[in-house]
C-alpha cells in the first residue's frame, strides 16, 4: 500500500508536553510538533501543538477545545509514561466527548528526555515515537469498560490464622463466607505453637476463641477436610467446586465426647499436629480445642478400612454417629471474590545432610520444639531429649536452617531469628540449660522485636555468629563424648569452634505448600520462582492478585509473622467488602475475541490461557474467549495460526501501524530505504 | 606446625593500609567458571567446615574478607589456601555457592606470582610433583615423596623409615621412575602453549 | 457479439496449474463457449507482438500463473496488466511464490551454480547461460534473471487471488462459474483484492481427524514414525501446516495421511504466513527451559523451509540476506 | 510558540558512521515499566531503541519482529518478566518459546540471530534496562547495519526484450 | 560386556596396585569391559591446580581430548581414583561452563594437535557405575562368599560426593551407595558419620601434623565403632590411613590397628577370587586377622555402641526419601 491511495481517514491532534523543562530541556518540542503537523499531515494529522504542562488544566482544555473545534477523531499526547497520565488524558477525551480509548499516551520523558543526554537524538527519537503514536492511534477503536455484578459471598482457602481473620470480618459485615480447610479443624500452624514472640502469649489461648467465632458464625460457612478443585468463572461470578472428604462421621449426630478415639485400638504418629513427636488415634480430632468439634477417621490407618474388621468406634459410640459407608462429597458454591490463605509448609530439615536431622536423634526441628514445649504437646511441655526423659543441659539453637541458602531456599524465612529468641527463652526458663543460638544476623525489624532479643541477652543466652558448619556426634576431643558437636566458625573471632550440647533445634525455614504451583493454576495466579503467590504490586497492593476477585493473605504471600498475617487477612477482606458494596466492576475492555467464521477450531490456543477464558465448543469446533475471564495478555492473539484472535486495544493493526510509524523517519538515512514503508 | 606462620606487621587493629580494590575482581577472573566470590554474605560455612582450619592463619571467610578489603599483601603471605586439602565441604555447603575450593587454587597460584609468600613446603611439594609429571607425564610417588621429606622433613625421616621399607617391599612400589609417556613431547607443547596463555 | 476475451500465461512455475485448468474435465467446454481464448501459450501457438497489438482492458479474465523471476516474466505482467480487465494471480506461485520462491533462500550465484555444476547435472564443460551472445548470424539473448523471486503483486495490481499448488479443481470450476454467471449479470464479483477459489478458514475447518489441546514434547517427522491415522497430526509432533494454510482443498494432504505443507497460503488477513506457525507451533512446544526448548525445536528440520515453503516470496521478509546481494561471477 | 532554549547539541549522532534503528518490545507490567524505572531514576542509556508497550511479551507476534526486520530495523529488543513472575501467570515463557524458534528462522533467512534479543527485566530492574539496552546497542554497532533490502539492483535489464527472437 | 573408557591413574601404577589388581579382578564378572586409554598422562592431582591454572586444565584435557579421540562409540570415561575422577570432570564441566575458558583450553591443546569437546564424555567413578549401571541385583549374583560377620566402615572420602558437578551421587554428605554394595556382600556395615571426612589429601607431605590429626580421627572414629576394616575407594586415601596409620600412632601414642581395603577388594573375595590375586598382603597395617574372621565363618558378635534399642522415647523422624531432591514446590498436587 503506498502513501498517495491512503487517505486520512482520521483527523489526528498531536499534544507534545514540554514538562517544564523535564521534556523541554532535552528535546526540541517546538520542532517537534512542528514537523508533526508539517510531516504528518498524510496520516490524518490536522493540528499539532507544543504547551508547558499538558496534564495541567489548562493542557486538557487546550486538547477538549480541539477535539470540539477541529472535530479530531484521534488524540496523540506525547508525555510521560501512560502508567503516570493515561488515565488523565482519556478522561479529558471523554469530557469532551471523545471515546477515551481513541486517545494514546506516548512517552518521551521516561524512554527519552530523561534518558538521553544527545538533544539532537532525543529530538529525532521523539519524533520517531509519535509518528508511531499516530499510526497506531488511526487504528484504535472506541470501546467500552465491561461491567459486571459481584456475588455478595467470599470464598476464603485456608482456616489458618489469615483465613480466620479474613473471614470474621467480612461474616461481621453481614456477608456470607465459606471457608475451606484442608485439615479436620481450622486452626492452622499457629493451634501447634506454644507460645507466640514477642509477648510469650499462648498461642491457643488467643487463637481459639477466634475459632470458636468462626465456628458458631451465622454468616461462615466452614467445610473442613475439603479442598477446592476446581474454579470457573469471573470476578464477581465465580463457581467454586469442592471435594468435602468423608469423616466417616455424621456430624449431625456427633457430640464430640471422644469416646471413639478412646476406644480406637489403632494408634498412629502424629506427623501433622504433633509434628511426628507425638500419636493420635486412627479416629481422630488433631487437638481438643479443634473447630468443628467432630472426629475423622483416617481411612489410610484405620484398621478396619485396612483389615475389614473392628469397628470399635462405632461399637462404642452413644449417638451411633459413625457412618463407613459414607463418600466423597463434591458441591459446588457461588461466589464474587476469593481470598487464598493456604499458609506454609516447613522446610525439610533433613534435606541438610550435614545437620543430621533424622540421623541424629536429638537433634530437632522448631515444630517439633514448639510441641515439645507446649504443655498440651506429647511430654506435657517438658523439654527433653528424644528418650523421652533426660532433661538437657546445654542446647543449640541454629538459625537459617533452609532459608538464605542458594542450596536450599534463598530467602529470608522472617520469622526463625525471633522464634529462635523465644526458644533460648524457653529453654532457658523450663531447664536452666545453657542455650547457644547460632546465626547468621539477627534480624528484629518489627515493634518490641529487638527489646525481646535484649531480653534473651541479658537472660544469657550465648549468640555464636556463624553459619553452623555440621552437626556431628563424632568426638575428637575430650568433654565429647556422647554429645552433638556444633561444628562453626566464630566469626567474630575468626576460629573455628566445636560446641558440645545434648540437644539441637533448627529453626527451619517455611516453604510454599508443596502443592502451591497446582493451586496457583486452579485459581488463575501466579507463584515467583520461589512459589510464593504473586502480589498485584509489592508495596502498594499487596493483597490483591493480577487476577480480578483473587486475593492473598497470610504466608501464601510470602515468610511472615502473626501479626503481618493478621493484618494481610483484615486488608483482603476489607478489599472485598469494598467490592461487594460496589454491587458491580469494571474491566478494563482490553480483550480477545475469536472470529468464529475463521476459527478453524485447531485448538492451539485451548491450553495457552492461564485464566481458563478460552472455551472450545465441540458441537461447533470453534474456540470462544470468556471476556470476563480474558486479562487481555494477547498471547492466543499472538498464536492464533489462522489470524483469526483480535486483540481490542493491542490488534495487529495498531502494532503493525506502530512499527511502521517508529520507522518512518530513519536516523542514519540508510540508503536503501525499505520497501515496505510509505515513503516520507 | 609445619612452620611459623609468616606474618609480616605486627598483630594490629591498625587502618589496612594500601586497599587494592581491584583483588577482588581479579580473584574472580582468574578462577575458572563464575566463582560467586563477590556474593560472600560471611556467615562462616567455609570456616566451620574445614578439617584443615586449625593450620591456617586465617578462616576462608576472613581471607574472602580481606579480599574485600584489599588486603593483597597479607593475603598473598596467608598460608590458609595451602592448607586447604581440597575437600569441597566448604563449597558444597557454602549458602551463596561460591566455588570457594576453586577460589583457594587462584590465590594458591597468585600468592606463587606475588613472590610475597606461600608456604615453601607446599608450594615446593608442588613443584617438585609437576616437574615429575612435566618430565614423565606420570607422577611417581615414591621418588617425589622421598625427595621431598628430605628437603622438608629430614628429621623426621627415622620415623618414617619402616613406612618407606613397606612401602616397596609389601605395596611392591617400584624406586625406580615412571616410563615416560608416548606423547610426551605432545605434552610438552601443549603445556608451552598453556603457560603462553595463562600468563595473557 | 464477441464473447469475453480469456488468457493465461506461464511464468515461473512448473506448470501443474496449467494442468490443473484442464484437469476440470469437461466444464473446460464452458470456458471454450463463454470465452474466446486470445492468448495461452500452453495451449495455443502466440507472439508476444500479437498481445502488444491488442487495445488495452481487452482481454476480459487473464489467469496469471508463476512468479517473477526475470526480466521476461516483468515485461510481461506490466503487458498483461495493461491490457486484461481481470488479472488473476493464479495459483500459489503468483499469489505468494511457492517453491521457485525457495530460491529466495539462496544467493543468485549459488541458485546459477545448483542448477549447472552439482553432480546430477551433466555439463563436464562447466557451461554457463549467458545473457546475450554473438553468433555468426547476429547477437542473441535470453531473458535476464532477477537476484530475487517476486510474487506478482509486487510487480502489478492485482484484481483477485487463487491460491493452491495448483488450485483445486473443484475450485477453478466453480471460479469459472461464478465469473460466467457475472458476466451474464447472474452474480456479483467479490471485492478487489480478494482470495477466490477458497475458504475463509484453515485446513484443520475441513479436517477429520480428532483433536485436542496441544502440547509438543518432541516433534517427529511423519515417514519415520506410525502416525495415529485418526489423530491430529501435531498432536503427534508431525509439522503440520493446516492450522494456518487456509481452507479450501478439503484438508487433501491430512486426510490421506500426510501433513498439510501450506500450498493454499495463509488465511483472511494474515500479514506473514510463517510467523502464524512459528507463533502457533513455538506457543504449545511443552517445556519452559531454554535448553530443552532448544532440543525439542532440534527436531524441527529446517524449520523456515518448513514455514515458508509456498510463502517466501510473499513473506515479509521476501528473500534472505544471501539473496539480496546479486552478484554474478 | 517554544521557549526551548537553542543550544548547541554536544554531540550528534549523526556525524558517527553507523547508529543502528532498534525496535524494542516490552510488557506492560514488568519492562515498560523497568524503561520507566530508568527514566525516573535518570539513567542514561543509548537513544537507538523505539519501544512499543505490549500488555505481554506473550502477546509477541513473530509478525512484528519480521515487519521490523523488512521496515529497517537493525535489531529487535524482546522484553518481558523474569520466568515465573509473568503477571499473567506463565505467558512469557511463550515468549521464549517463540524467540527460541524466531533465532531459527532469522538465522536460515541471513540475520545474526545476535540482532534478535530476548531479555527479562523486572519493573525494579531499571539499571539492568539501560545496562543491557546500551551493551545490545554496541552488539548491534559491530555487526553493523542490516540494510534489509527486498528491492535488490537487477541485472542490468534491457531496455526492450526482442521479441521476435525470444518465444515463450 | 559394556565397554568402558577407563583412565587408571598414577596411583594404580605404583601405591595402589591392589586397586587396580582387584578392580581387573571383579569388572570383567559383572560386564565392565575397561578401554584404558592409550597413553594418558597424569592427572596433575591437586597440585598442578594449585601453581597454575591453564597447563593444569589444559595436562587434564589432554586425557579427556585422547580419551574422545579413542572413544568409538563409548561416551562414559571411567576413574577409580576419586582425584583422578574429580580432576576430570572438572575440567570437562568448567570448559562446558566457561566457554572463554573452555576456549582457552583448547587452544594449548591445539599446540599437539588435539582438541575436546566439552560435555562430549561422561566422567563416573568406578562405584558410580557398579551402584547405578550394574546394579546390585548383579552384584549379589555374583556373590558365591558372602562377608558375613566382616564388620565394615565405609569410607568414600571427599572427591567422588563433592562437588558432584553431574550429581552421580545421592548426597554429598552421607551417600548410601557403598554402604548398600558392602551390605550387598554380607558385609555389616556401620552407619560411618565420617563416611566422607578429608583423609588428609597431600597434607601428610606438607603439613603431616595436620595430616595425623585427620587421620586420626577417621581411624578412632572407625575403632569406637568396632570396626574390622575401613573400605576406601581411592588409592590417595588408603595410602594416607594405611602407611601413615603407623606414624600417626606414634604421634599420638595410640595403638590403633584398622586395616585398609579397596572395595572392589571385598567384592573380589566376596566373588570367590582368591586373596592373593586381589592384592591382600599389600596393605601395611595387615588385614589378616580380619579376613581370617571371616574366613572360619564364625562372626564374633561385637557390641553396638549406637544402636538404637526399641524407641521408647519420642519417635524419630522417618528416614529422607532416597532421591536428590531438588528445590520443593515443583511437585504437583498429590
Amino acid at each position: 500500500m503506498s502513501a498517495e491511495e491512503k487517505k486520512p481517514k482520521e483527523r489526528v491532534g498531536v499534544y507534545v508536553c514540554h514538562c517544564g523543562t523535564n521534556i523541554a530541556g532535552v528535546v526540541n518540542v517546538g520542532e517537534v510538533s512542528k514537523w508533526a503537523s508539517d510531516n504528518l499531515s498524510d496520516e490524518g494529522v490536522v493540528v499539532a501543538r507544543d504547551y508547558k504542562f499538558m496534564c495541567s488544566s489548562l493542557g486538557q482544555e487546550l486538547i477538549q477545545k480541539d477535539i470540539k473545534e477541529q472535530k479530531l477523531t484521534r488524540v496523540v499526547v506525547a508525555a510521560c509514561s501512560p502508567h503516570l497520565h493515561e488515565k488523565t488524558f482519556r478522561n479529558a477525551c471523554k469530557g469532551a466527548d471523545l471515546n477515551p480509548y481513541l486517545c494514546e499516551l506516548v512517552s518521551i520523558r521516561e524512554q527519552d528526555s530523561w534518558v538521553h543526554t544527545d538533544k539532537i537524538a532525543a529530538t529525532e527519537k521523539a519524533k520517531a515515537i509519535i509518528s508511531g503514536g499516530v499510526a497506531r492511534v488511526i487504528h484504535h477503536e472506541p470501546l467500552e469498560p465491561l461491567h459486571v455484578p459481584i456475588h455478595p459471598a467470599t470464598l476464603i482457602v485456608g482456616g489458618g490464622i489469615a483465613g480466620i481473620q479474613a473471614a470474621l470480618e467480612i461474616a461481621d459485615a453481614g456477608f456470607p463466607v465459606y471457608l475451606v480447610e484442608r485439615e479436620p479443624s481450622i486452626g492452622g500452624h499457629m493451634a501447634q505453637f506454644d507460645k507466640t514472640f514477642p509477648t510469650l502469649d499462648c498461642s491457643a489461648c488467643i487463637l481459639t476463641p477466634k475459632m470458636v467465632d468462626v465456628g458458631n458464625h451465622k454468616n461462615i460457612t466452614m467445610l473442613t477436610y475439603s479442598e477446592v478443585q476446581k474454579v470457573d468463572g469471573y470476578v464477581g461470578n465465580f463457581a467454586v467446586t469442592i471435594k468435602k472428604r468423608a469423616r466417616y462421621i455424621k456430624t449431625e449426630d456427633c457430640t464430640g465426647c471422644g469416646i471413639c478415639w478412646e476406644k480406637c485400638p489403632k494408634k498412629v504418629i502424629d506427623d501433622h499436629f504433633e509434628a511426628g513427636l507425638g500419636y493420635r488415634k486412627a479416629v481422630y480430632t488433631p487437638f481438643p480445642q479443634a473447630v468443628p468439634k467432630y472426629p475423622v477417621i483416617d481411612d489410610i490407618n484405620c484398621t478396619y478400612f485396612v483389615k475389614g474388621t473392628c469397628k470399635a468406634c462405632e461399637k462404642f459410640c452413644p449417638t451411633n454417629a459413625i457412618d463407613f459407608n459414607q463418600k466423597d462429597e463434591i458441591l459446588t458454591v457461588e461466589v464474587g471474590n476469593i481470598i487464598l490463605a493456604t499458609g506454609w509448609d516447613l522446610f525439610d530439615a533433613r534435606r541438610v545432610p550435614n545437620y543430621g536431622y533424622g540421623r541424629l536423634a536429638n537433634v530437632f526441628t522448631n515444630m517439633e520444639f514448639e510441641r515439645l514445649s507446649n504443655s498440651a504437646g506429647p511430654t506435657g511441655g517438658n523439654i527433653v531429649l528424644r528418650d523421652g526423659k533426660t532433661t538437657p543441659k546445654s542446647v543449640g539453637i541454629v538459625h537459617c536452617v533452609g532459608s538464605r541458602d542458594k542450596n536450599y531456599n534463598n530467602y529470608c524465612s522472617a520469622i526463625c531469628c525471633m522464634q529462635s529468641l523465644k526458644f533460648a527463652h524457653l529453654v532457658h526458663e523450663k531447664t536452666g540449660a545453657t542455650v547457644y543460638n547460632f546465626y547468621i544476623d539477627i534480624r528484629t525489624p518489627a515493634k518490641a522485636y529487638d527489646e525481646f532479643y535484649q531480653r534473651i541477652i541479658e537472660e544469657g543466652t550465648l549468640f555464636v555468629r556463624g553459619k553452623v558448619a555440621e552437626i556431628t556426634d563424632a568426638a575428637r576431643n575430650p568433654g565429647e563424648e556422647g554429645k552433638l558437636i556444633v561444628q562453626v566458625e566464630d566469626t567474630l573471632v575468626g576460629k573455628q569452634r566445636r560446641i558440645p550440647v545434648d540437644m539441637v533445634i533448627l529453626s527451619a525455614g517455611l516453604e510454599p505448600r508443596y502443592d502451591s504451583k497446582a493451586l496457583a493454576k486452579t485459581f488463575g495466579i501466579s507463584c515467583s520462582a520461589d512459589g510464593w503467590f504473586i502480589e498485584r504490586h509489592p508495596k502498594l497492593d499487596p493483597v490483591a492478585t493480577m487476577t480480578e476477585g483473587v486475593y492473598i493473605a497470610g504466608c501464601v504471600q510470602g515468610p511472615k509473622d502473626i501479626p503481618a498475617s493478621v493484618v494481610q487477612g483484615a486488608a483482603a477482606a476489607a478489599r472485598i467488602l469494598g467490592k461487594i458494596q460496589q454491587k458491580e466492576i469494571a474491566l478494563e475492555p482490553v480483550r480477545a475475541t475469536i472470529n468464529e467464521e475463521q476459527c478453524s477450531g485447531c485448538r492451539i490456543c485451548n491450553t495457552l490461557c492461564p485464566f481458563n477464558a478460552i472455551l472450545f465448543h465441540e458441537d461447533r469446533m470453534v474456540s470462544e474467549v470468556n471476556p470476563a475471564l480474558c486479562q487481555g495478555c494477547g498471547t492466543c492473539v499472538a498464536a492464533c495460526p489462522a489470524g483469526a484472535i483480535a486483540g481490542t486495544g493491542f490488534s495487529n493493526e495498531q502494532i503493525l501501524s506502530q512499527i511502521d510509524g517508529l520507522l518512518l523517519l530513519n536516523l542514519n538515512k540508510k540508503e536503501a530505504v525499505p520497501a515496505v514503508l510509505p515513503q516520507v | 606446625m609445619t612452620e611459623p606462620v609468616i606474618v609480616s606487621d605486627p598483630p594490629s587493629a591498625g587502618p589496612v593500609k594500601h586497599e587494592d580494590l581491584k583483588l577482588l575482581q581479579e580473584v574472580i577472573l582468574r578462577t575458572p567458571g563464575d566463582p560467586g566470590l563477590e556474593m560472600c554474605i560471611q556467615c562462616g560455612t567455609c570456616g566451620g567446615s574445614c578439617p584443615s582450619a586449625s593450620a591456617m592463619d586465617h578462616t576462608p571467610r576472613a581471607i574472602f574478607a580481606m579480599l574485600r578489603a584489599g588486603m593483597r599483601e597479607d593475603v598473598m603471605k596467608s598460608n590458609t589456601p595451602w592448607m586447604c586439602v581440597s575437600c569441597y565441604y566448604c563449597t558444597v555447603r557454602c549458602p551463596q555457592e561460591i566455588h570457594i575450593t576453586d577460589v583457594m587454587y587462584t590465590l594458591k597460584n597468585m600468592s606463587l606470582e606475588s613472590k610475597v609468600g606461600g608456604n615453601s613446603t607446599a608450594s615446593d611439594f608442588s613443584k617438585t610433583f609437576i616437574s615429575l609429571v612435566e618430565n614423565y607425564g606420570r607422577s611417581f610417588e615414591i621418588g617425589l615423596a622421598g625427595f621431598h621429606n628430605v628437603k622438608h622433613f629430614i628429621t623426621r625421616l627415622p620415623s618414617m623409615t619402616p613406612m618407606a621399607i613397606g612401602m616397596l617391599t609389601k605395596k611392591g612400589m617400584s624406586p625406580f621412575p615412571p616410563k615416560r609417556i608416548k606423547g610426551m613431547d605432545q605434552l610438552k607443547k601443549i603445556l608451552k602453549r598453556a603457560k603462553e596463555l595463562e600468563a595473557v | 457479439m464477441s464473447k469475453p476475451k480469456f488468457a493465461m500465461y506461464w511464468a515461473a512455475s512448473c506448470g501443474g496449474c496449467e494442468i490443473a485448468v484442464l484437469n476440470i474435465h469437461e466444464k473446460i467446454l464452458d470456458v471454450d463457449a463463454a470465452f474466446d481464448v486470445v492468448f495461452w501459450p500452453v495451449a495455443m501457438d502466440a507472439k508476444y507482438k500479437d498481445v502488444e497489438a491488442m487495445p488495452d482492458d481487452s482481454i476480459t479474465l487473464c489467469l496469471w500463473n508463476g512468479g517473477i523471476r526475470n526480466d521476461e516474466n516483468e515485461h510481461m505482467a506490466h503487458l498483461l496488466r495493461k491490457k486484461a480487465q481481470i488479472l488473476v494471480a493464479f495459483g500459489s506461485c503468483a499469489c505468494e511464490g511457492c517453491i521457485p520462491g525457495l530460491a529466495n533462500f539462496s544467493s543468485t550465484q549459488d541458485m546459477i551454480d545448483t542448477a549447472f555444476s552439482t553432480i546430477t547435472t551433466d555439463n563436464p564443460d562447466n557451461i554457463r547461460p549467458q545473457a546475450s551472445y554473438a553468433m555468426p548470424e547476429g547477437i542473441i539473448t535470453i531473458p535476464t534473471i532477477n537476484p530475487i523471486l517476486k510474487t506478482l503483486d509486487q510487480v502489478v495490481d492485482v484484481d483477485y487471488y487463487m491460491p493452491g499448488c495448483p488450485p483445486e479443481s473443484h475450485q477453478i470450476a466453480a471460479v469459472i462459474d461464478l465469473v460466467i454467471a457475472a458476466l451474464n449479470g447472474k452474480a456479483q464479483l467479490p471485492p478487489k483484492g480478494a482470495t477466490i477459489g477458497a475458504g475463509n478458514s484453515t485446513v484443520c475447518d475441513e479436517c477429520p481427524r480428532k483433536r485436542n489441546v496441544k502440547a509438543i514434547k518432541e516433534f517427529n517427522r511423519i515417514q519415520l514414525m506410525a502416525a495415529d491415522p485418526e489423530l491430529c497430526l501435531l498432536e503427534q509432533g508431525i509439522p503440520c501446516n493446516g492450522p494456518a494454510t487456509r481452507s479450501g482443498c478439503n484438508a487433501r494432504c491430512p486426510s490421506a495421511g500426510a501433513q498439510c505443507i501450506g500450498c493454499y497460503g495463509p488465511a483472511e488477513g494474515v500479514v506473514d504466513y510463517g510467523a502464524r506457525l512459528i507463533a502457533a507451533f513455538a506457543s504449545v512446544i511443552d517445556s519452559d527451559k531454554p535448553d530443552e526448548i532448544d532440543k525439542i525445536l532440534d527436531g524441527l528440520v529446517d524449520p523456515a523451509g518448513q514455514f515458508y515453503r509456498f510463502n517466501l516470496a510473499g513473506s515479509l521478509l521476501r528473500a534472505s540476506k544471501a539473496a539480496q546481494t546479486p552478484k554474478i561471477g | 510558540m517554544t521557549d526551548t532554549p537553542e543550544t548547541k547539541p554536544l554531540d550528534s549522532t549523526r556525524d558517527k558512521p553507523f547508529e543502528p534503528v532498534m525496535i524494542g518490545f516490552t510488557c506492560n507490567w514488568c519492562s515498560y515499566r523497568a524503561a520507566d524505572m530508568a527514566g525516573i531514576s535518570r539513567m542514561k542509556y543509548a537513544p537507538n531503541v523505539r519501544l512499543i508497550r505490549l500488555m505481554c511479551s506473550g502477546r509477541l507476534d513473530p509478525t512484528f519482529v519480521f515487519k521490523a526486520f523488512a521496515g529497517g530495523a537493525d535489531a529487535v529488543l524482546v522484553s518481558g518478566c523474569h520466568p515465573g513472575d509473568c503477571h499473567y501467570a506463565t505467558q512469557n515463557y511463550k515468549a521464549m518459546r517463540r524467540f527460541h524458534l524466531m533465532q531459527r528462522v532469522l538465522a536460515q533467512m541471513g540475520i545474526e540471530p545476535a540482532r534478535l534479543k530476548l531479555l527479562w527485566a523486572s519493573a525494579a530492574e531499571g539499571q539492568i534496562f539501560a545496562n543491557e539496552i546500551t551493551k545490545f546497542v554496541e552488539e548491534v554497532r559491530a555487526l553493523g547495519p542490516l540494510n534489509w533490502n527486498t528491492k535488490p539492483n537487477a541485472v542490468e535489464v534491457p531496455a526492450e526484450i526482442p521479441v521476435e527472437e525470444v518465444q515463450a | 560386556m559394556t565397554d568402558y573408557l577407563y583412565y587408571p591413574g598414577c596411583s594404580m601404577e605404583s601405591s595402589a596396585k591392589a586397586y587396580e589388581a582387584s578392580v581387573e579382578a571383579v569388572c570383567g564378572p559383572l560386564g565392565i569391559n575397561l578401554k584404558e586409554i592409550d597413553d594418558w598422562n597424569c592427572c596433575g592431582a591437586t597440585e598442578y591446580l594449585s601453581l597454575d591454572t591453564t597447563p593444569a586444565y589444559s595436562l587434564i584435557a589432554r586425557n579427556l581430548a585422547l580419551a574422545e579421540e579413542q572413544a568409538n562409540g563409548t561416551r562414559t570415561l571411567l576413574a577409580a581414583c576419586s582425584a583422578c575422577y574429580l580432576n576430570l570432570s572438572k575440567a570437562d564441566h568448567y570448559m562446558h561452563e566457561d566457554k572463554a575458558f573452555g576456549k582457552k583450553i583448547n587452544e594449548a591443546l591445539a599446540a599437539g594437535g588435539l582438541h575436546y569437546d566439552p560435555g562430549q564424555l561422561v566422567i563416573r567413578h568406578l562405584l558410580d557405575v557398579m551402584f547405578n549401571e550394574v546394579g546390585l541385583d548383579k552384584i549379589k549374583e555374583k556373590v558365591v562368599k558372602p562377608l558375613t560377620g566382616l564388620r565394615v566402615a565405609s569410607y568414600i572420602g571427599c572427591m567422588v560426593p563433592r562437588p558432584d558437578y553431574n550429581k552421580h551421587v545421592s548426597d554429598t554428605e552421607h551417600p548410601y551407595e557403598l554402604d548398600d554394595l558392602l551390605k550387598a556382600l554380607g558385609a555389616e556395615v556401620i552407619d560411618f558419620p565420617l563416611k566422607t571426612a578429608c583423609c588428609g589429601g597431600h597434607m601428610t607431605q606438607i603439613g603431616p601434623d595436620t595430616a595425623f590429626e585427620l587421620i586420626r580421627r577417621l581411624i578412632s572414629a572407625a575403632d569406637e565403632y568396632k570396626a574390622d576394616a575401613l573400605v576406601a575407594l581411592c588409592p590417595m586415601c588408603q595410602m594416607n590411613l594405611d602407611a601413615f596409620q603407623g606414624q600417626m600412632n606414634g604421634y599420638f601414642h595410640t595403638n590403633y590397628h584398622i586395616p585398609i581395603l579397596f572395595f572392589t577388594q571385598l567384592m573380589g573375595i566376596a566373588f570367590g577370587k582368591n586373596p592373593e590375586d586381589l592384592g591382600f598382603g599389600s596393605e601395611l597395617v595387615s588385614a589378616h586377622e580380619a579376613m581370617k574372621r571371616i574366613g572360619i565363618q564364625t562372626p564374633e558378635p561385637v557390641p553396638a555402641k549406637p544402636v538404637a534399642k526399641k524407641p521408647t522415647g519420642l519417635p524419630m523422624p522417618p528416614p529422607r526419601v532416597r532421591a536428590v531432591q531438588q528445590t520443593t514446590g515443583n511437585e504437583e498436587a498429590s
